[in-house]
């Protein structure tokens, strides 16, 4: 077993691609069709391109607060590729790789991030949670969402996302620990991308790494690259088996590093160290993994021009689209509150109304 | 007919419902094996299985939260905080979570979970035993906020509480959990919640009480008797959406208003009935809207709990003060 | 004397204080190195030491509940909540032990600590940036809750609330950190927790808003010039213990009383108000008290936010209702 | 050091003395002086004694709820013994044997549980902090004194106790993490009596032991026999002595059993099993720490009926005192609210005077 293997005690980070694309050790490789392969690096991609895009677009004063993945492509892609599409997805807030692995519609997101609610309203056969802004706290619905699994013997497994500075919160502690006791078919990745915000990862936890909590829950841990698709893929296999089979959670530690911003409202530059900054590009999870897909002829340097274009273009379009959406209807803040909207708010909505909200 | 106290009622109905529904499962510290430290779950995980009736870790928040994802994966939860003075670890699941979801999504999820909690002082409790804390969940659009005063009102709102498709706070009044008994039919039947109850008609003041207070408001009528005041009482039941037009009808023929609640007086629940009253009743005071509340002091331990307490005179002394005015 | 904005006067305070009383530590998400994601303590680390100013874990009942032991031991501590949407977990601390330590203890402890949050919504921000909170903290003894509107209060309030022995929550509107300067005088000054301000005398009717609600019920005013209204306005500044005497003998004089706030309306903060002007004016009203509150919905995303937001041009329809009513 | 030796990881107890009071390892018997050892067992039977004293006087109707410590005197005993006058105490609610060996006076404890809070206003020299009922709160609060310990460069010690149940809890998990980060002088000291009212151990951790979540926070912890007063006491001066010398917190687990009910409002037949119970009996420490002292020579079986005597009037004494202090002044309940009353609650006092209160 990884877990076993890479004990998070041994302070050991499974990896199977090196910074260059090289495979590390053979037998980790995963056997992956080269379709789906693709559609990771392609995701990866996507991810990256809409993200610069949509940094772009808020400096043109166009888009709201936003939180960019750059960097922690390879965290997200390889867990959500691992998963079957029965499976539920319980993120934080900054896993856009992963959601438009599991099939949200980038003009969602966008949405969300534009600062309309219908960027949550996901369908709900693509079992994706919204996104969650109190952190650690989605963890203890993924908790629930995997009971209720268990007790209905339905086949599938929940996977809730939470950075490193969430796993300092009581929430973490009690959604982990619930999902530990019942033995629940859960995962939980801990997205370490060395910062909450400006306060780095080593005011979070004096531990060496953060897959060691694992050990206090009782359940199996591993530290893996999180810059490394292939090792983040096969890492949730293993965890997904596991759960599948009735052996409970596992917790998973991404080390990747933030290479954005933590929002479009932050400026990294005051509290990262530069050295870090440049060591942590070179790590890139973009450039690995298109030199993997290279080296097996399956991606080109042209391509990916290409395809960076093609995705450009794209978010361009989308993001027309999402603002040409313009404002929320009135009627639509009041809708939702409750199935059947209490008179007292009713005639809320109605006053509005005749001030001339629309 | 059976013959039940509150808590019996509470306990009838919730194996009545979990026998119809197998979605329905209680979580909370110490309820499944031990029915809880009242005993209110008592035999229902004997009766439905571990799975259905859960023991939880010492984690209220993963209680809370535990119950929004199973409601978003077919279940209906019912969770139980073992004092509403402890809740606090999950109260961010409360009005972060379950009160938004069907709006943050748009209507993609909606929770149908029931959260039960004894509020309430009186019963010589330590700290942190007695709170009142209806405010809290009251101010928070999306939630609902229920308390019965009887055996026959906590059977019927708690079966409309789990059918409620969105989140309902149930306070029960641990006061009350075996101070009377009443007939309870054996037929599952609700009472709606958002309606209160006219407990007794009348003309010169609308009161209004709810949960462990009732039957203090019902003795200080009593302790009125050979006074000429016809009181109109009101059993509010939903604290939100509370029932504006039978309380505002109400005072529009009283002319007259007193509302008394065990919770803080500042900020308190009976400040908002006393507001709506002014926008909706104003011509027709004849006395100011008043409230009688608990002192803005800590809950003080049972010895010195009795300075707290509102008790029957207090209630019939504020109503003549009302009147009298 | 220095022009500076809320947030300038504010930081300027938080030296002036450190600088006077080394027990004094800043802590919270990012308040360190950074200086807090609004910059409000920005250079104070790097003035007073990391001891002194400290980023903590993620965690805000760590955050509290630290800071209550600190100040068991000798220091002053003044945390931080990154939003007051934010404050939750550690909202346990405060209200079961911030609010009763003294009187737990029976004097033996008390805390002087004081609890920052930015509140409010106008920024156009995320969900759970936007909160208005101010009464799940006004409704529990123990605690002040204080918030300045201008440069001048934000630095005699935050001087009191640090000298006060007991715990404050000190919401900081955030809509104004840098809305607009005002001369704030260098020397250390307070600002009495407790006292409103007039701001505008008046006889017709008192308006009573605080924090990020008082421009605009000033524009309002000002959108009324026209009108024959001569409007009372009053920057309640502390909303616990707030001044009951200075709005109760306005209402008094002008028989009219409007409160605006951005919290919800439903059991929000100016029904209290509303109460306490029944309880101690009623014979002197000729309009009924009315409150301005936001709507009973979750607020928003900023693209549905301005359905949520109180504009002059509704602050000053509310008014004309009243004097006309 | 002992946290190595009996690393969490290796699930091992330290034990110094076996049931029967024998010394398990001489080279582990710590060089404790005879008064203090007296001092310690004294103390121990004192609790013992005013523990079933409290249980009668509540059957009679005239205490309310009390926590009983049956069993768990040696956890508390063995600590206590090692701190000195200048360490803090903060207790969670179950610790009256460590509170009376701190110096409160019995006469407290007791006002406590009969529902007055005069029973929480303790000396401030002696550095106690009221009970705590809200579960794992008061840990946020031990790690705020050490870190005023810490940066006041006060030589004093920190330690917080909380139980089993309580290690489940997000307040756990951010105040013991909070003193791991900085490094505080602070011993956390989990009570592990097996029981959180009627839910098992079993149901808090899926982990072996309790001890082990000190890993994920990056410091040492270990399992002690809490049934074995010397053992508390070495692993806690081994702690203090760490957290002294700026090598920051230890997590303590002692592994004891509630020998009586939860409270007096609960009735632990129901839940525990009647053969755990027996064979827990046969662990007490109050039996073991006898053996040991009069195999010292310190202590007879006639001087300890002489002593359950004098404890026993002594309590009857105390209890009387208790009873006579009657109800709480309103005054009382009004005046530590704030140091100045606002005027509306003065106010809400004098309506409360007017009608009749005292
Ligand atoms: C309970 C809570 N406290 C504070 C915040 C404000 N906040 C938003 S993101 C963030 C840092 C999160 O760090 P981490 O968990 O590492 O996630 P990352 O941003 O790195 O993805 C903070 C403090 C919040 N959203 N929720
Ligand atoms: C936050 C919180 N939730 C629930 C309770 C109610 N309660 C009191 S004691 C207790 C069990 C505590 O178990 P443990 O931590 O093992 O301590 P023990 O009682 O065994 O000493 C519970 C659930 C509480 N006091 N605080
Ligand atoms: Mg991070
Ligand atoms: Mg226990």
């Amino acid at each position: 077993m990884l877990t076993t293997k890479f004990d998070p005690l041994k302070d050991k980070m499974l990896q199977v691609l090196d910074p260059k694309g090289k495979v590390v050790d053979a037998k980790l490789e995963p056997k992956i069709d080269d379709e789906t392969l693709i559609k990771m690096y392609e995701t990866m991609l996507l991810g990256r391109t809409a993200d610069t895009k949509a940094l772009q677009y808020q400096r043109q004063g166009r888009m709201l607060t936003y939180a960019p993945i750059k960097g922690q492509e390879a965290a997200q892609v390889g867990v959500a590729a691992a998963l079957g599409k029965e499976d539920w997805f319980v993120p934080a807030f900054r896993e856009m790789a992963a959601l438009l692995y599991k099939g949200a519609p980038l003009k969602q997101l966008y949405l969300y991030w534009y600062g309309n609610e219908e960027g949550n309203h996901f369908d709900p056969d693509l079992k994706i949670l919204p996104i969650s802004v109190p952190i650690a706290s989605q963890i203890n619905h993924a908790a629930g969402i995997a009971y209720a699994s268990k007790i209905q013997k339905k086949e599938e497994v929940t996977v809730a996302y939470v950075g490193d500075g969430g796993t300092s919160h009581g929430e973490f502690h009690e959604g982990v620990n619930f999902g530990a006791v019942f033995n629940l078919p859960m995962i939980t990745v801990i997205q370490n991308n060395q910062f909450a915000i400006s306060t780095p990862r080593s005011v979070q936890s004096k531990a060496k790494n953060l897959a060691t909590k694992a050990v206090g829950y009782g359940i199996p841990g591993i530290v893996v690259d999180g810059n490394d698709p292939l090792a983040m893929y096969i890492a949730t296999v293993e965890a997904r088996e596991r759960a599948l089979k009735g052996d409970g959670p596992t917790l998973i530690e991404a080390v990747t590093y933030r290479l954005g911003p933590h929002t479009t409202s932050d400026d990294p530059t005051i509290y990262r160290d530069e050295k870090d900054f440049k060591d942590a590009e070179t790590k890139d999870p973009l450039i690995r993994f298109k030199q993997y897909l290279i080296d097996k002829k399956l991606w080109s340097d042209e391509k990916d021009e290409e395809k960076i274009k093609e995705f450009t273009d794209y978010s361009n379009k989308i993001f027309k689209e999402v603002e040409e959406t313009g404002l929320v209807d009135l009627d639509d803040v009041f809708d939702y509150q409750y199935e059947t909207l209490p008179p007292h708010i009713e005639e809320q909505r109605q006053r509005a109304k005749e001030r001339g909200g629309k | 007919m059976a013959v039940m106290t509150i808590l019996g009622a509470i306990n009838h109905t919730l194996d009545q419902q979990m026998e119809k529904d197998d979605s329905i499962v209680l979580l909370g510290e110490d309820v499944g094996f031990e029915g809880g430290v009242f005993r209110v779950t008592k035999g229902l995980q004997q009766k439905y299985g571990k799975d259905r009736s859960i023991d939880t870790p010492l984690a209220e928040a993963a209680i809370i939260g535990s119950s929004i994802g199973m409601a978003m994966n077919g279940l209906k939860p019912i969770s139980e905080m073992q004092f509403s003075g402890f809740m606090f670890d999950g109260y961010n699941q409360l009005v972060s979570h379950a009160a938004r979801m069907r709006n943050r999504t748009r209507g993609t999820y909606n929770l149908p979970m029931v959260v039960r909690m004894p509020y309430g002082g009186g019963i010589r409790a330590l700290e942190h035993h007695s709170e009142s804390l209806e405010v809290l969940f009251a101010h928070i659009p999306g939630l609902k906020l229920v308390i019965p005063s009887t055996p026959y009102d906590a059977k019927g709102l708690l079966a409309s509480a789990i059918a409620d498709p969105d989140p309902v706070i149930f306070f029960e009044p641990k006061r009350l959990y075996r101070a009377f008994k009443q007939e309870v039919p054996e037929k599952d039947y609700k009472v709606e919640i958002g309606k209160a109850r006219v407990v007794q008609k009348g003309d010169d003041i609308t009161v209004v009480a709810w949960g462990a207070l009732m039957p203090e408001a019902i003795k200080a009528i009593k302790l009125l008797e050979d006074q000429d005041i016809s009181v109109e009482l009101i059993d509010l039941r939903t604290i939100a959406p509370w029932d504006r037009k039978t309380v505002v009808e109400s005072v529009k023929k009283t002319g007259r208003f007193l509302v008394v609640h065990e919770a803080y007086t500042s900020f308190g629940p009976g400040a908002e009935m006393i507001s709506v009253i002014n926008e909706q009743a104003f011509l027709y005071l004849e006395a100011p809207p008043t409230r009688l509340g608990g002192a803005d002091i800590t809950i003080p331990l049972p010895k010195g709990e009795h300075h707290f307490i509102i008790t029957p005179e207090q209630i019939a002394d504020k109503i003549k003060d009302v009147v009298k005015f």
